[in-house]
């Protein structure tokens, strides 16, 4: 299922030096075709490595234009299905087309917080060195340890 | 500015820590270290890091996709200890207490905070479920007050985790501020102290962005890089070869770096196999443990039924109340063979009896859950389904083990031996007859100083660089990054005066990094078709060859996972021979440098993984793997952990045993042995 | 002048036979038919022929490469009766013994001419073996004078054979005259007559060099272009899978467009599954026949007589003097799927034996000889040799069963139905309880007037196209092409009146034919990355997925070739969607609308194959393949040919059973069963 | 083992509209590449499809300018062996290097007759159409008719 960039769509994140898709790929497969050498498509992205796609969809959701779709990989899944996400700031919404012409929608929550707003240590007790190495910085205010039941400990 | 392609600019950088890899533990850490990093500074001590990570953090290592489930998840309502022995069934007897224990009791915090900064987790109100974004408007509670997570199953917690790395990575950059964070530089060495070989002083490593060296110097160093994927054959070959289930860009890095520092690994002859959905490799958790679907042969008989007089081959661990994933590969394994195939999740039966049970509103969810599993996490089961027109609820899907994948935080064990707490009572001498073995440069028992330190000094590990422990998964993970945080404060702080010195001139270790772009330069006009070319050899065709050797004689899937002592002394010679041809790679860009030092990593993973094979003579995880010779589960011999270092100057590996021992009392787990 | 890559050309050319395909037996066809041409044309009938074939005729066809025995040369102490036998026997009993035996009385005569023609037969002078230019300097003599050949096997001589084919199709071109040879013209689909469905009456094909269709019309065809190869997953999937046994370039063309037009297939459910030398397909049969080498487990114990007992389970077959090659197969198969692999040819022990009785001239000759081997039909195994190092005296070769092949020369017996001769006793009438369910149109019995036709009027085969035979190899090859020669004239000559009209017009055949050419003109700027395009697919990853389908359902090397009824199921669908997609394959240049049709023919093939292999409910062939459902050769119900027609209208297959019937006594074969 | 062409040797076959290596590909895998534009190496030829690569050595074998060798598939075979024939008019010369440097020459006849001097019909009986399809042209001079004994055929 590796990903293609539609060439009606894309803009090549209007020429900034870095395009998004390119920043998000974790296996550093999206690639801009400054010169159209590659491609044939100058200023638009591509896949450089498509039998490496690992479908993550991590370009898909991220491309400003919505050019980025995939086509599920050929060699396993039958042609004419398509599976396409549109991310936004709490939620995504997936549109989901079967070979046969079916259609399902679906929209699940992503974040319960605005995008940036994480204030790390807000709150939190400030590290204490006589504490180093003996416990998580937070796990007081978050209640995170389990303690645990001595007796459960064999040789202790 | 940055140098050519034949010519790289080399950036050197002096810091305290160094963080390797972006992904949950490097999280982890990088959010738990600024605390106490201020703290040191208000004790006058200056303190420096930087985090480096091949990719992009916000969607870097194994959860990019996201998740839909965190699977370690204590709960008020049970023990540390429950949890230890959970690991240990599920590894077969052959884990860590100390190290499961202690996760144990410290994961829930990371969980906490997750919650926290915006990761929707599903809750049970009034006996219904919700989504993670709906339970707060039906009167719902955060996990920290008291609230109620939707359990799959024992140990896992259903969330709506699209953005499940996003966030975390939020928290981690934030943290850490964007000057300490150098994206898109792969980390390709460690390099040891010219004084002291035991002891790590610096990394080296490129940019895949621009045409330069990064040569950094440290004090300490956290190397959580991730599992390896992709040393075997998958059963897809062409343009699907990238779906991987793991994720296809972690590349052994962890494992092969460490040994190549001198660091001891432990159990690398673990593996985890996982039965999935066919093709697609989608998730089984939450299908088995939340919609409480069976698995059938083509006939519609729960192997696991049917087959269960097998599981007395195992004892004790056959007798858990859960059966270890390697015997439920087991026993699925056997009608496979035996040509009752296709094994098939019964999806259709499942959701038809849900249907009755659930409430309506309940219902109505049902089926967008069922496809929130993959979309969360597993897109690609999604493209399965749609191209071949399955709906869950009217057609079962095919179930498949894949090829076996190298990991320490998953259902797996294999890694780095790390030292672990000294408060649960780990033993702190070896007694075993072959101790002597043992080299003697290497520390006695579970503990040496500064919790998750390697046993080479400098160099720590979390997540799926710990071996010996296992199902930590992404919270676990995050929380051993957090522990290794403080203990190289720690460190750094009890070694502010010492100054690290390369035993490698910066010249030497860029020549060798920009190696397959010189050979390519040298080479490429040899012949009319730059891929074939008797001087090099392209990083993909040594990858294919090494999937290869590992699928035909390292019990890959062409051989039913099955292997003895001949087919790996083929392998050996075979591997052998691949790493000289290694020195041989081509780069004719930055990308396949990449892929060049990617797979270098695969082949030192994978020849680990063999000679742990080729040392371990029993068959430990059936349905992971099988050593014909010896196919047998053996407790007197070898119920101990199988351990290794790795010499760099001579490319050859001493494998030697470490005793095992219970900290928590594993008994519990067992029904007594049928007849 | 050509057409453009949207446009081509459309050439239109009427003769009275085409012949397509340049290899074996086109090229006895192509030598045999000009005298009789003649004498027609004497006799006031004048007759045109064409050839066309895909490649260049010098070095076209499964002989491209060489060969370095012909395994088929009867002598004058052996009687085609016996021949016959052999052929049933290592077919598990059901070969037609009519073609058999016709084939084993002319096909010296053709092995006589090669040697006339140059072709270097070793000869063995005085007790002495020497090689095909040496013994002349011996005194020895040509077959046909009396010499004795150097038999490796009962029927296998020893050539020097580097230059076979450039020499067979020396004469062949000679032959026809280069007027009459269409060479890079690549058949896509036989087109039958307007005026009777049952009938042939044209062609159509493209260069795959100059924008050309090719629209032929014709009174009679030989269709024998080669066997199926490429329909499974080969064991090597980079580089190395253009590595097959069999030519890669024969792809089925001849099953496909032979069912497509309506002609009546047998026995696609066998396959043959060459035991050879590992990853590099090195025959076998001089290093068992010629070298007496053995074959052994990881052990070096010898399979076939530690398994003998195994043999008992098929009777009779398993009693036979030398076991069918499926059998061999199922006995080494135990010892791979049991883990003691790898399986060796133990050539050290072979050589060093061979020396203490060879002459010292012949020892002197004995490593060439082996190198030889491969050096003239399979370079690629000493590419292996090379790379490993390996010297057969000093060290063995890994042996190992290959993916499966479709063919109906070598040692399988798919194809198509063919008319036999009619002075050896074959039946003329159906009789048998399932008579009826025989589709009324086709002939009863085994002859229906010419020699070589196909149940399809004017249609003939040889070679790998004829099914429920096998064991012709080269030589019975080129004798059954000359046999079909004679046929086709006096097909001819008694239709010389008729005139074909083509069913189809030649604007649909045309716009069918660069279907892929202009779905990619359409489709190929909608995306960046001409590979990945939601409207169309490559031929690349077409036959990756027929090669995946094949190998996890119908019986590849992924499950030890087995298979059963619900996995055949699967199949079915998966080819069916397949066969859909394969009308969006794309060709971005001639090169790839070349792959693209080979790959539909390949699916079509593949697809009678399981078919076959649903309908036959029992495993015939253990060792080649296993219906783990029916797990038993089934004497009592399935002693009968399994014959099909496709309808190309609705594209489904009729399957049916034919009655067998032995023609020559087969008891001879067999030792009575052990208890 | 898919082949390779050496840039030194390689001559595009002198310019000619078709070069000998494309001429006997039996898989159409040599291709001359007129303009640079898929090499960089003008009227030069290359493997166009080296995975679907044989070895069967056709063209190594025809090459006038001994430009063309195998490179061991990279993917199965370790590196630094070489397989390379020299083609006469009646034998063929093979130089076989081992990865560990180990070197072996064989020496092979390929044809008893000069190339192009087969007589198809000299010294054969004309074709009598009274015998069409009763036997082949040649049986009685060549000799290669096995009668076979009546007595094994069941029904005759
Ligand atoms: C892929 C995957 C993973 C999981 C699951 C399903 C799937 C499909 N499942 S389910 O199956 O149960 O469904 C889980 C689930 O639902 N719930 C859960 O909690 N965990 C699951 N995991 C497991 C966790 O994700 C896993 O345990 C943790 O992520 C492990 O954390 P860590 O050990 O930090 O590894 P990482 O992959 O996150 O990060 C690795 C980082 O290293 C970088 N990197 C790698 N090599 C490098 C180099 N040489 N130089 C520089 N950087 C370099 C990477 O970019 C990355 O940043
Ligand atoms: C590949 C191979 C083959 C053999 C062996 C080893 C190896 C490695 N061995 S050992 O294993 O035992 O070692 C044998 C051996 O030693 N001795 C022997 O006598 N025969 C052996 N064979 C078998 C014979 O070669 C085989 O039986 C005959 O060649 C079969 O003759 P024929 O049925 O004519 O097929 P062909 O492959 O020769 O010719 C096919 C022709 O068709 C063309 N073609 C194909 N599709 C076409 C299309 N669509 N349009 C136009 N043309 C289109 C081809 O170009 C070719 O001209
Ligand atoms: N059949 C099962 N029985 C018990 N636990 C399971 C089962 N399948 C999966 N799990 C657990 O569920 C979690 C997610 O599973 P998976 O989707 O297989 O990664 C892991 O903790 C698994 O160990
Ligand atoms: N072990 C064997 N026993 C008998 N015949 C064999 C054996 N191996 C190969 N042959 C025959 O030798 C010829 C060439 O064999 P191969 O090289 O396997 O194609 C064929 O006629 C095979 O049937
Ligand atoms: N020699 C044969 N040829 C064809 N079909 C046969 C033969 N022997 C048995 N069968 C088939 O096997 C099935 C059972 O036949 P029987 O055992 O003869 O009643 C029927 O479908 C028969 O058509
Ligand atoms: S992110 Fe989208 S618009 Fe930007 S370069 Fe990539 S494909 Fe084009
Ligand atoms: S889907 Fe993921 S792996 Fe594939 S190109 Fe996009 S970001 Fe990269
Ligand atoms: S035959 Fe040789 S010289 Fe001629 S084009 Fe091919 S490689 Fe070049
Ligand atoms: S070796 Fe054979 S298949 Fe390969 S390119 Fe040369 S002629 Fe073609
Ligand atoms: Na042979």
């Amino acid at each position: 299922m590796p990903t293609f960039v539609r060439t009606d769509k894309c803009d090549g994140c209007k020429g900034g030096d870095r395009t998004a898709c390119m920043y998000i790929c974790p296996h550093n497969l999206m690639k801009l075709d400054v010169d159209g050498s590659a491609t044939g498509h100058a200023m638009k992205a591509y896949n450089q490595e498509p039998d490496q796609c690992w479908e993550c969809y991590s370009c898909v959701k991220i491309c400003p234009s919505n050019a980025i779709e995939a086509r599920h990989y050929a060699d396993v899944v039958p042609l004419g299905g398509s599976v396409q996400p549109l991310r936004g700031q709490d939620s995504i919404m997936w549109s989901i087309k079967f070979r046969n012409g079916v259609m399902k929608r679906f929209k699940f929550p992503i974040r319960t917080t605005p995008e940036g707003s994480i204030d790390c240590y807000g709150g939190k007790p400030k590290a204490d060195l006589a504490n180093l190495g003996k416990a998580l910085l937070t796990r007081d205010v978050m209640g995170g340890y389990r303690a645990g039941n001595p007796a459960e400990l064999i040789c202790k | 500015m940055a140098g050519t392609f034949g010519n790289p600019e080399v950036v050197q950088e002096e810091v305290d820590i160094l963080i390797i890899g972006g992904g949950m533990a490097a999280c982890g850490a990088a959010y738990e270290i600024m605390p106490w990093i201020g703290a040191a500074k208000e004790a006058g001590v200056d303190i420096t890091v930087k985090l480096v990570d091949k990719a992009a953090m916000d969607r870097s290592g194994a959860v990019a996709q996201g998740l839909s489930a965190i699977n370690t998840y204590i709960g008020p309502n049970q023990d540390p200890a429950d949890y230890a022995r959970m690991v240990s069934n599920d590894l077969m007897g052959i884990t860590r207490d100390d190290l499961a224990y202690d996760l144990g009791r410290n994961v829930d915090d990371s969980v906490h905070l997750f919650e926290e900064w915006g990761l929707p987790i599903w809750k049970t109100v009034n006996g219904e479920r919700f989504d993670g974004a709906t339970w707060p408007k039906e009167g719902g509670k955060l996990l920290k007050d008291g609230g109620d997570p939707v359990r799959s199953g024992k140990w896992q917690i259903m969330i709506n985790g699209e953005s499940y790395k996003w966030i975390v990575a939020e928290a981690a950059k934030k943290a850490l501020g964007s000057d300490n964070i150098q994206e898109r530089v792969f980390i390709v060495k460690l390099v040891n102290d010219a004084n002291d070989k035991n002891r790590v002083a610096g990394a080296v490593g490129f940019s895949t962005r621009e045409d330069k060296v990064y040569v950094y110097k440290f004090k300490a160093c956290l190397l959580v890089a991730g599992g390896c994927v992709n040393i075997f054959r998958p059963r897809s070959v062409g343009e699907g070869q990238g779906r991987a289930w793991y994720p296809v860009w972690n590349a052994g890095s962890t494992y092969t770096m460490a040994a190549e520092a001198g660091a001891e690994l432990t159990m690398m002859e673990n593996r985890f196999v996982p039965a999935r959905f066919k093709d697609g490799y989608g998730p089984v958790g939450a299908w088995f443990l939340l919609f409480k679907a069976q698995a059938t042969n083509a006939y519609g008989e729960v192997y696991m039924t049917k087959n269960k007089e097998l599981l007395n081959d195992y004892p004790p661990y056959g007798q858990a109340a859960v059966p270890a994933s390697c015997l439920r590969n087991h026993l699925m394994l056997k009608e496979m063979k035996e040509g009752r195939g296709p094994i098939y999740m019964d999806t259709v039966t499942a959701l038809a009896k849900l249907r009755e049970t659930l409430s309506p509103r309940e219902v109505k969810h049902l089926e967008a859950e069922a496809w929130e599993d993959f979309l969360d996490m597993c897109i690609g089961q999604c493209g399965i389904w749609v191209g071949e027109n399955i709906e869950p609820e009217k057609k079962n899907s095919e179930l498949m083990p894949t090829e076996p994948y190298l990991l320490g935080s998953h259902s797996g064990c294999c890694g780095i031996w790390a030292s672990g707490p000294d408060d649960v009572g780990a033993p702190t001498t070896e007694e075993h007859p072959d101790a002597a073995l043992i080299p003697a440069h290497l520390p006695q028992g579970w503990n040496w100083g500064y919790r998750s330190m390697t046993t080479v000094r400098g160099l720590f590990t979390a997540g799926d660089g710990v071996g010996a422990s296992g199902h930590k998964f992404s919270s676990g993970s995050h929380t051993e990054g957090r522990m290794c945080a403080q203990s190289m404060v720690k460190f750094v702080m009890d070694n502010k005066d010492w100054v690290p010195t390369l035993d490698t001139s910066v010249e030497a270790l860029v020549e060798e990094i920009y190696r397959p772009v010189r050979t390519f330069l040298e080479h490429k006009d040899y012949t009319t078709a730059i891929d074939v070319n008797p001087h090099y050899i392209t990083p993909r065709m040594l990858q294919f060859r090494l999937q290869k050797i590992m699928d035909e004689y390292v019990a890959g899937v062409a051989t039913y996972y099955t292997t003895n002592g001949h087919m790996l002394a083929v392998a050996e010679e075979k591997l052998g021979m691949l790493k000289e041809d290694a020195m041989k790679m081509r780069a004719k860009d930055l990308h396949e440098l990449l892929r060049a030092w990617e797979n270098y990593h695969r082949i030192l993973t994978a020849e680990a993984h063999m000679k742990h094979i080729q040392f371990r003579k029993e068959s430990r995880y059936p349905g992971f793997y099988y050593r014909m010779d010896y196919n047998l589960v053996d407790e007197e011999n070898w119920h101990c952990f199988v351990n290794s270092v790795y010499d760099k100057e001579t490319k050859t590996w001493t494998v030697f045993k470490r005793a095992h021992k219970d900290l928590v009392d594993k008994s519990k787990l067992f029904k007594p042995a049928a007849h």
